[in-house]
């Protein structure tokens, strides 16, 4: 085979792997079991979605994706961060509730 | 032969996303979970990403993708300490919601 | 893939419907979100679908060569899909005041406005 | 205990209405030679040419006979509650509404145009419920008001209905053109239905039986209002309009039976329920039941004696019975009661009420030479000369007559001239402003009967004429027509009177006992009023539960009934289902939308719920960026992570969602399933059609050159759609605005 | 949120997604962007520092009330489409200025379509900073 | 041409900008009054500019139709543009003597003419999604206007109106894709023509009921009426009288656009389920006021109760019918509102709403008995006042297509119309109050504003009732508009070719 | 610092030379700016911090790329190797660099090289507190970050 078939080939084989990748972590985020682990498989999603842009982008050439990784890389570990918080957040008022109690 | 490498860096990359995600999911608790994610999960997107810059070849694209790494780089770990941070607060990380 | 999208969306609205008709108003947020975005996805398809081809026009020309996407659904869906947080967030804003102020998120139990005759 | 009325009583409010009343009467009196002569005056107010509505007034001897009753008989009440009501708190309304009342009436009574005619009758409906409910306070007087004004609402509704029907069948609204055209009602398929309508209007309006009870409930009004309003004119309304339409709806079977049997039935039932009352008023009401009923009874008949009987009748009635009970009213007011049995000999006391009454009771009891002598005896010629059934006619018309003779008795010689209970003590005669009205009244009653003819030229026989078009079929009023079958009547008549008057406690008491065991109209209607209000309660209270978890499954049941129901009725085959086009991450998107959309659905936790909500919110991404729509991808991405940053900040203070969960709603689930499902089939349907590009193809060749801008999406949001964009971050500052305004709103609870 | 690494990576996000926004403001009009991606990513940028170290600081950085400015925004974009009116056309019209035009070269474009796009930043940003704000402070 | 279009849009727009941004300032109100007061001018310049030259349309952007936006005036929209303007002007002044100072911080006065904006915007748009986006723009403000006062009561019925009317949005949002999806364009006048195309039309009317729902809700038909009584009693009166006035309105004038310009393809099948929903309407809804007992709540279910009779009217689809919906749209505006605004006062005066619990106004208020008198005979169709016009020209409609039943219903529902008017008439104005409170206008705050718009509107319900000529002579005209479209997609699209 | 300055400048000449202000041709002609910049070194007045910290950050930067290949491989060796031989511990390493920057980069760095995970860092910012993956001598690891990751950032930093 060519190495452009090589290249269509493998870009094939990458997107199915990212996707499958997404689905993978999307079983942990089902399994749980603490908010934890459903943050980092999300945190996990979101970053595989990076790869998926660079993928699609080169399956397609649309460079416009590469501009949907980038937004992403930026804002997407805010809500990384804010569940993250949320879950330190309640754990401290149910301490403090305990506390009360 | 350029495609050549350029398929290299894709399937590299795919293979490390995969990696990443099927760490999230055997790995024992959550912290171990995170080493996976982190590490794994940044170079894997990674190498897709430059794998496309040098197929676009493009000074434009090149210039994004480098922005686009280095703030997954910039926030991925942030993403990770502040999970850890929730985790070890109180190690009882298994309350369900 | 119309029809695939056909069948997704006919899943996220049975979802959402079977979550707005929940008690909990939480659940009602959740089946909203679900509502529209199956509605945004619906214009989206309605519009027909176009892979690889977003709708720019390149360099140095004054109209698209080939075959681009459908742009007019797709600056629908950016409006709706903002209008559509403005009012999830009323929504959700509104929720947590009811709780607040009637101390439940069952709406079985809100009955002040139209309180039980006895 | 003599009720003292204060001296002063020459106000503008109290005289102003006479002014008004006794010259527009004048102006009535100088049209009576030219009406006389058999002429008609017309004139035309356009008004609605649109609706073909006029204000058109038309005189003829029929209005004119009215329009004098009105504004004669009003001039006396208005100067005789000028006094009664002096110095009242609110004697200036009662003087506002009464003036109005005479007004709407003047125009129920002129106008040509039936809608105008529709409009005063509904004006007359509206004055006299502010009239009845004139003392307010009193729950009895707002409860008789409400029920006039729905029973006559009743009416009024049937009568727009008949009058509309009226209007399409003959093309004119027009009474004088209607009437110019003979058959042209009777004849037409319609006419069934406009006869109901109309009778339906005038019936309740003049009280017949069976809806004749909010009448005697109205003397909750004052008794200028009850002297006025039910005995000389409002009541007379529905006979008016009887008597106006009768040229183009009479002579037909229905409307011969109907009147006939109604008026008959109304006539004996209310003079017998007349002879059960004790309080003088009611009984003066009955009477006056009696007489729109035999009013009726013979506006069923076409002939010559009928109607002239019916005319003299309704003057007659009108003269002496306001006169009665302004002469109630007197008693009431002098004396402090209006009951039977506390009232007697008062005649010393108040001689000249004494001679009004006995004057108004000899006319009423149908006396020679009074012009109800000729009255009654115009009524026997009238109900032997009715064509089918005389006897069941004059039977009836005998025993209310000898029932009115009993009742004249009762009314005005018991309390005046009886020895059988002492008078009460230091009542002295009214005032001479509230004597006027009955004085006067009575005395035209004599004066008629001894010239009856004045009467009969300027009035009844162009009356007559109005009626049955012809007033040489007119008869001319006699006192001695000779010995003949009405005379042999009368005296049978008085015999009979004076029997029952002899009998009367034992009567009343009979009656008395028979009624109560009876069930009560009034009863009745309390029960309906009852009934209403609990049965829309229940009905409200089983749809407008106050749960919106009812309101959320109506709603949506109702979209998916009728969408399932259209789809199916209106189109056909189930859409092919196969995707030759589907790639490999096609699948992969729909599964992860699929699994976060499961899991946002079954999960019990919260966070568990956001993170579904958050894949699918990347698997729309994902379609949005497989299916080249850039900007909405990145948009989606952003949107989504705010929705899940607001959501966290807010869930830190709401709890979670394993309180009130009934577990798995399976009802629930096939409601939102059979949702999807429809969903899905329209959607299909839609795409397997042709879509038209016409739209996007402009703004993919416009974009660049004329707007200057290479993403057209961009280009479509700020330039092509600008408008769509401003209004949507409208939108978004509202929102903020209303969610700060939520969240910083002060609670100002007033729970009233 | 008193984490020593959030917020240095906050000061330095913040910097960055306002620059970025900035970017996908003024090149949206020919390339993926515009003035609601451009109001979003500023938003979070604000969002980001507001978690790292309270509301408080947030609303001192942004120094003017998030509603006002996107009252203000409102108000840009609503004098964008009127400006039209002064050249006699209708509303919303888009007025063009070519600044260094020459016939292979459009030049530096300045127009109200811009003013317009930089209105619904503004709106977008005000409008939701304001409702994180407040929503923030409320818990 | 246009400018005459996009005033009365952009003035309410402006209005709220500077009257937001002097939120914290008492002059925050007059800007209210003021740009109200210069929208009303706006929209009588715009109807004498339709009366005179008859439908004018107005491509924003300069952008052709379909492909830009247009505003579109034809008689209906220039005459509810008009009302708007009006009623919001009356509420405006109103406000004065009835919104407080914390409201007016949290931005009372930008809402409400937000609120303006959008109804005014539904109104004259000739756009399907831009009718979207205006929708959105009322319904958001009424969110906020209707949660202003905090309390629980509007908390409650906030969520109740909140999700039922975000179902309708989003029923309408899907519908527009799928036209879109059918006929590849927006505008409502392209549509006319786009639909006459479609080859499936059966699937055309699946959508057509997609609208009819969604504008159900928005319009407060049976079975989808619930929000409305769930909430209106609940805001300030001022809001309650804007609401009741305008928002169901909005839906039902989109159901006449849209069921007689664009979805005119199979009356028997979609006129004859509106049919059946306008006689539901209209006796639920009449029942359901005869239910109550709370001033603001009998008033909100004869909203429902005389929507039915507008609904009937597009139903009947005669034109007679449509003159009498059309009639009855402008009355029922005036009237509803200005029954709002005097349960305010009342309520000022007795110290509640429920009626059984208050009294004594018409002892001690005559004026503002006969204010009252005025709208409420109005609405129960007394003659010579407007409601009886618009009843009268409704079972008319019906009479002449026979209807017996349907025009049976209309009179019997006028009936208990009487009755829960006489109601609150007889308990609040007859009965003395219980607690012998004599009410005095005395003690009315800010008296003038507050009767001076009832006084106005009870004026205009007068001026149309004795004189209703000009205003059924302008029905029909804007019925023959509304029944022959083309004046109005030459006037969008040009002459056609 | 102005020796960059001048650099870049030259960077900028090279570009302008070639007639394109690409970046490539720009980071060509700053590498070549470099070279003749430390060829010419004595002009400048003998040997300066600019070059030293240009190639420490150089080093730094290929250390950590090497290290984060390194750390990925290991996971992925531990993810797909059934028996688990890690035995995870929460260690706690003294902290040295003081900007909020250096914090940063350091606890970055050390997330994203091999088996340890900063989790964060004590309000008083001496300790930053790590999730190592292999523990079995713990001293050995924070050594190892100390002279490691640290100290290459310190130096970067330090004049
Ligand atoms: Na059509
Ligand atoms: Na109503």
């Amino acid at each position: 085979m060519t190495s452009a078939e090589f290249l269509a080939l493998s870009t094939y084989v990458t997107a199915v792997m990212v996707l499958l990748s997404l689905a993978i972590a999307f079983v942990r985020l089902f399994k749980g079991p603490s908010l934890a682990d459903r943050v980092v498989a999300l945190d996990q999603m979101t970053v595989t979605i990076i790869a998926v842009c660079g993928v699609v982008a080169i399956g397609t050439g649309v460079f416009a994706l590469l501009d949907v990784a980038l937004v992403l890389a930026l804002v997407g570990f805010l809500a990384t961060v804010a569940l993250a918080r949320f879950a330190e957040r309640r754990d401290a008022r149910q301490a403090q509730e305990d506390d009360d109690a | 032969m350029l495609d050549i490498v350029i398929s290299i860096f894709l399937l590299l990359g795919g293979f490390f996303c995969v990696i990443a995600s099927i760490g999230v999911l055997r790995l024992p608790d959550v912290l171990t979970r995170m080493h996976a994610s982190t590490k794994a999960g940044v170079l894997g997107s990674s190498l897709i990403l430059i794998g496309g810059a040098i197929y676009l070849q493009d000074t434009e694209i090149t210039a994004r993708v480098i922005a686009t790494i280095l703030f997954l780089m910039l926030t991925a770990p942030i993403g990770a300490h502040m999970i850890g941070r929730a985790s070890i607060k109180n190690f009882k990380a298994k309350i369900e919601d | 893939m119309e029809q695939l999208l056909s069948v997704l969306i006919g899943i996220l609205v049975a979802g959402s419907v079977y979550l707005m008709l929940a008690r909990n108003l939480l659940r009602f947020l959740f089946g909203l979100i679900l509502l529209s975005n199956a509605a945004n996805l619906t214009i989206f398809v309605a519009g027909r679908l176009t892979p690889g081809a977003p709708p720019l026009v390149p360099d140095g020309v004054d109209a698209p060569v080939s075959e681009v996407a459908n742009a007019l659904p797709q600056a629908l869906v950016l409006t709706a899909i903002v209008i559509g947080f403005g009012l999830f967030a009323f929504a959700l804003v509104l929720t947590f005041r009811a709780y607040q102020s009637l101390g439940t998120l069952n709406t079985d139990d809100m009955r002040v406005a139209e309180p039980k005759e006895n | 205990m003599n009720t003292t009325l204060p001296p002063r009583w020459i106000t503008l409010a109290g005289l102003l209405p006479v002014v008004i009343a006794g010259s527009l009467f004048v102006w009535f009196a100088q049209m009576m030679p030219v009406i006389g002569a058999g002429d008609t005056l017309r004139v035309v107010i356009p008004w609605v040419p649109s609706l073909g509505v006029n204000l058109s007034f038309y005189i003829d001897g029929l209005s004119l006979t009215f329009a004098l009753l009105i504004t004669g008989i009003g001039a006396l009440v208005m100067l005789y509650s000028a006094r009664y009501l002096a110095g009242h708190v609110h004697q200036t309304r009662f003087s506002l509404f009464l003036t109005s009342f005479m007004l709407a009436m003047l125009g129920l009574v002129t106008s040509d145009n039936l809608l105008g005619l529709f409009v005063f009758w509904e004006l007359t409906t509206i004055t006299s419920y502010l009239l009845i409910g004139f003392s307010h306070s009193t729950q009895k007087a707002r409860r008789s008001a409400l029920q006039a004004l729905l029973l006559t609402g009743i009416g009024g509704l049937a009568l727009l209905a008949g009058i509309i029907l009226i209007g399409t069948t003959a093309g004119t609204f027009e009474m004088s053109e209607i009437n110019a055209m003979p058959g042209v009602l009777t004849g037409s398929v319609m006419y069934l239905p406009i006869l109901l309508f109309v009778l339906a209007g005038a019936f309740n309006k003049s009280a017949q039986f069976p809806l004749h009870f909010w009448l005697p409930n109205a003397m909750a009004a004052p008794t200028p209002v009850s002297a006025y309003l039910h005995s000389a004119t409002m009541v007379k309304a529905g006979i008016y309009l009887l008597a106006r339409v009768h040229p183009s709806m009479a002579g037909t079977d229905v409307w011969l039976w109907t009147l006939t049997i109604f008026g008959a039935i109304t006539m004996v039932f209310a003079s017998v329920m007349a002879l059960r009352q004790t309080d003088l008023k009611l009984a003066l009401a009955y009477t006056t039941l009696m007489a729109l009923g035999a009013l009726t009874l013979l506006l069923g008949n076409e002939s010559g004696y009928t109607i002239t009987a019916a005319v003299t009748f309704l003057i007659v009635h009108s003269l002496y019975k306001a006169s009665l009970f302004l002469v109630v009213g007197i008693l009431d007011a002098q004396t402090g009661t209006r009951e039977a049995n506390k009232l007697f000999g008062m005649a010393r006391a108040m001689p000249i009420t004494a001679f009004a009454a006995g004057l108004a009771a000899l006319s009423m009891a149908g006396f020679p030479p009074f012009l109800g002598f000729i009255g009654k005896e115009l009524k026997y010629a009238g109900a032997i000369a009715v064509a089918s059934e005389p006897v069941f006619v004059a039977g009836a018309v005998l025993i209310a007559s000898a029932l009115m003779v009993a009742l004249a008795g009762i009314v005005s010689f018991r309390p005046f001239w009886s020895r059988s209970g002492d008078p009460i003590e230091g009542v002295t005669e009214a005032p001479w402003p509230m004597l006027a009205g009955p004085l006067v009244l009575a005395v035209m009653g004599a004066f008629f009967g001894i010239f009856p003819d004045t009467l009969a030229t300027v009035l009844v026989n162009p009356t007559v004429g109005a009626i049955i078009g012809d007033a040489g079929d007119a008869k001319e009023l006699q006192l001695w027509a000779g010995v003949n079958l009405p005379l042999f009547l009368s005296i049978a008549t008085f015999v009979l009177g004076f029997a029952i008057y002899r009998y009367k406690l034992e009567l009343r008491a009979w009656l008395i006992g028979l009624t109560e065991r009876s069930p009560s109209f009034d009863n009745g209607w309390d029960k309906l009023m009852a009934g209403v209000a609990a049965g829309s309660k229940a009905l409200t209270r089983a749809i407008q539960t106050g749960v919106l978890r009812h309101y959320m499954l109506i709603t949506f049941g109702t979209a998916l009934v009728v969408l399932a129901v259209t789809l199916f009725l209106r189109t056909t085959g189930i859409p092919q289902v196969g995707w030759p086009d589907v790639e490999i991450w096609d699948w992969i998107v729909f599964l992860l939308v699929l699994m976060g959309t499961f899991l946002t659905t079954i999960t019990y936790s919260r966070i568990t719920a956001i993170a579904g909500l958050g894949v699918v919110g990347i698997g729309m991404a994902m379609i949005f960026i497989i299916y080249s729509a850039p900007d909405v991808a990145i948009t989606q991405l952003l949107v989504e992570t705010l929705v899940v940053v607001l959501f966290a900040a807010a869930a830190l203070k709401l709890p979670g969602l394993r309180e009130n969960t009934r577990g798995f709603r399976v009802f629930d689930a096939i409601i939102g399933t059979a949702f999807g499902v429809v969903t899905a089939i329209i959607l299909m349907k839609v795409t397997a059609g042709p879509i038209d590009r016409e739209l996007t193809t402009f703004f993919e060749q416009a974009s660049w050159p004329e707007a200057f801008g290479q993403n057209i999406v961009n280009v479509i949001l700020v330039d092509f759609r600008a408008l769509d964009t401003f209004g949507e971050i409208a939108v978004v500052l509202i929102a903020a605005i209303s969610i700060f305004a939520l969240l910083r709103a002060k609670p100002v609870e007033d729970k009233q | 949120m008193n984490s020593v690494i959030l917020l240095a990576g906050a000061r330095l996000q913040v910097i960055l997604l306002l620059i970025f926004s900035a970017y996908m403001l003024l090149r949206g009009h020919n390339a993926p962007g515009g003035g609601f991606i451009g109001g979003l990513i500023a938003a979070t940028g604000f969002v980001v520092y507001a978690i790292a170290c309270g509301t408080a600081d947030a609303r001192k950085a942004l120094r003017f009330d998030p509603g006002s400015i996107a009252g203000v925004g409102l108000g840009i974009a609503l004098l964008a489409g009127i400006a039209a009116s002064i050249f006699g056309d209708a509303l919303f019209t888009g007025q063009w200025l070519f600044i260094g035009a020459t016939e292979d070269d459009k030049g530096l474009p300045l127009s109200t379509v811009l003013v317009f796009d930089i209105g619904v930043y503004l709106v977008v940003l005000g409008a939701i900073l304001s409702i994180a704000f407040s929503l923030e402070e409320a818990v | 041409m246009s400018w005459y279009l996009s005033l009365p849009l952009v003035i309410p727009f402006l209005t709220a900008v500077v009257a937001y941004l002097m939120r914290h300032s008492p002059r925050g109100r007059w800007i209210s009054v003021l740009g109200s007061l210069l929208g009303l001018i706006a929209s009588v310049v715009l109807m004498i500019v339709v009366l005179e030259n008859g439908v004018i349309a107005g491509q924003m952007g300069n952008w052709p139709a379909p492909f830009g936006i247009t505003l579109v005036a034809d008689l209906l929209s220039a005459v509810m543009v008009l009302i708007t303007a009006i009623t919001g002007l009356a509420v405006a002044i109103y406000a004065m003597g009835d919104v407080d100072e914390a409201q007016e911080r949290l931005g009372y006065h930008g809402l409400f003419q937000l609120l303006l904006a959008g109804v005014t915007g539904a109104f004259l748009t000739g756009d399907l999604f831009n009718l979207y986006v205006w929708f959105e723009v009322m319904l958001i403000s009424s969110f906020g206007l209707l949660i202003l006062m905090g309390g629980k009561e509007q908390i409650d019925g906030g969520v109740k109106y909140v999700a039922l009317n975000l179902i309708s949005t989003i029923l309408f949002l899907t519908g527009i894709g799928l036209l879109y999806g059918m006929t590849g364009t927006l505008n409502f006048a392209d549509l006319a023509l786009k639909v006459e195309g479609v080859e499936n039309q059966g699937l055309l009317t699946v959508v057509a009921m997609i609208f009819m729902v969604a504008f159900g809700v928005k319009a407060a038909v049976f079975p989808l009426f619930f929000w409305l009584p769930a909430a209106y009693h609940t805001p300030s009166f001022s809001v309650s009288a804007i609401f009741a006035g305008l928002l169901t309105k909005v839906g039902v004038y989109a159901l006449i656009r849209m069921f007689t310009l664009v979805f005119d393809h199979d009356i028997g099948f979609t006129h004859t389920v509106l049919l059946w929903v306008a006689c539901l309407t209209m006796v639920i809804g009449v029942l359901g006021a005869a239910a109550q007992s709370d001033f603001r709540k009998i008033l909100s279910f004869h909203i429902i109760s005389q929507i039915g009779y507008m609904i009937l009217g597009l139903a009947l689809m005669t034109p007679l019918a449509i003159v009498g919906a059309v009639f009855y749209l402008v009355h029922h505006i005036i009237v509803k509102a200005n029954l709002f605004l005097i349960a305010g006062v009342a309520k000022r005066l007795t110290g509640g709403t429920e009626v059984y619990q208050i009294g004594g106004l018409y002892k001690s208020t005559p004026f503002l008995a006969i204010l009252f008198l005025i709208p409420a005979f109005s609405l129960a169709g007394f003659p010579p006042l407007s409601g009886f016009w618009a009843k009268y020209i409704i079972v008319k409609a019906s009479l002449d297509a026979q209807m017996w039943f349907v025009a049976f219903i209309a009179l019997a529902v006028g009936l208990m119309t009487i009755y829960s008017m006489t109601k609150i008439w007889a308990e609040a104005f007859w009965k003395d109050h219980p607690d012998g409170v004599e009410p005095d206008m005395k003690s009315l705050p800010e008296r003038t504003a507050q009767l001076l718009p009832i006084a106005g509107l009870a004026t205009l319900t007068i001026i149309i009732g004795l004189n209703p000529d000009p205003f059924v002579a302008f029905a029909e005209r804007t019925t023959e508009q509304l029944l022959d479209p083309t004046a109005y997609i030459t006037a969008v699209l040009g002459a056609p070719a | 610092m102005n020796l960059f300055i001048l650099n870049m400048t030259l960077a900028v000449i090279w570009a302008a030379l070639w007639g394109s202000l690409t970046l490539a041709q720009f980071a060509l002609g700053f590498v070549i700016g470099f070279a003749a910049l430390w060829f010419a070194q004595p002009l400048f007045g003998g040997p300066s911090g600019y070059y030293v910290r240009a190639y420490r950050i150089v080093r730094l930067i290929l250390f950590f790329l090497y290290d984060l290949c390194v750390s990925s491989v290991r996971v992925a060796f531990d993810v797909l190797t059934p028996t688990d031989r890690s035995n995870p511990a929460i260690l706690e390493m003294p902290l040295d660099v003081k900007t909020d920057f250096e914090i940063l980069l350091v606890t970055n760095l050390i997330s994203l090289t091999p088996g340890t995970l900063s989790l964060d860092v004590t309000p008083d910012r001496k300790t930053l507190i790590v999730h190592a993956m292999f523990a079995d001598d713990p001293d050995q690891v924070i050594r190892d970050l100390k002279d490691g990751m640290e100290r290459m950032v310190r130096e970067v930093f330090e004049e």
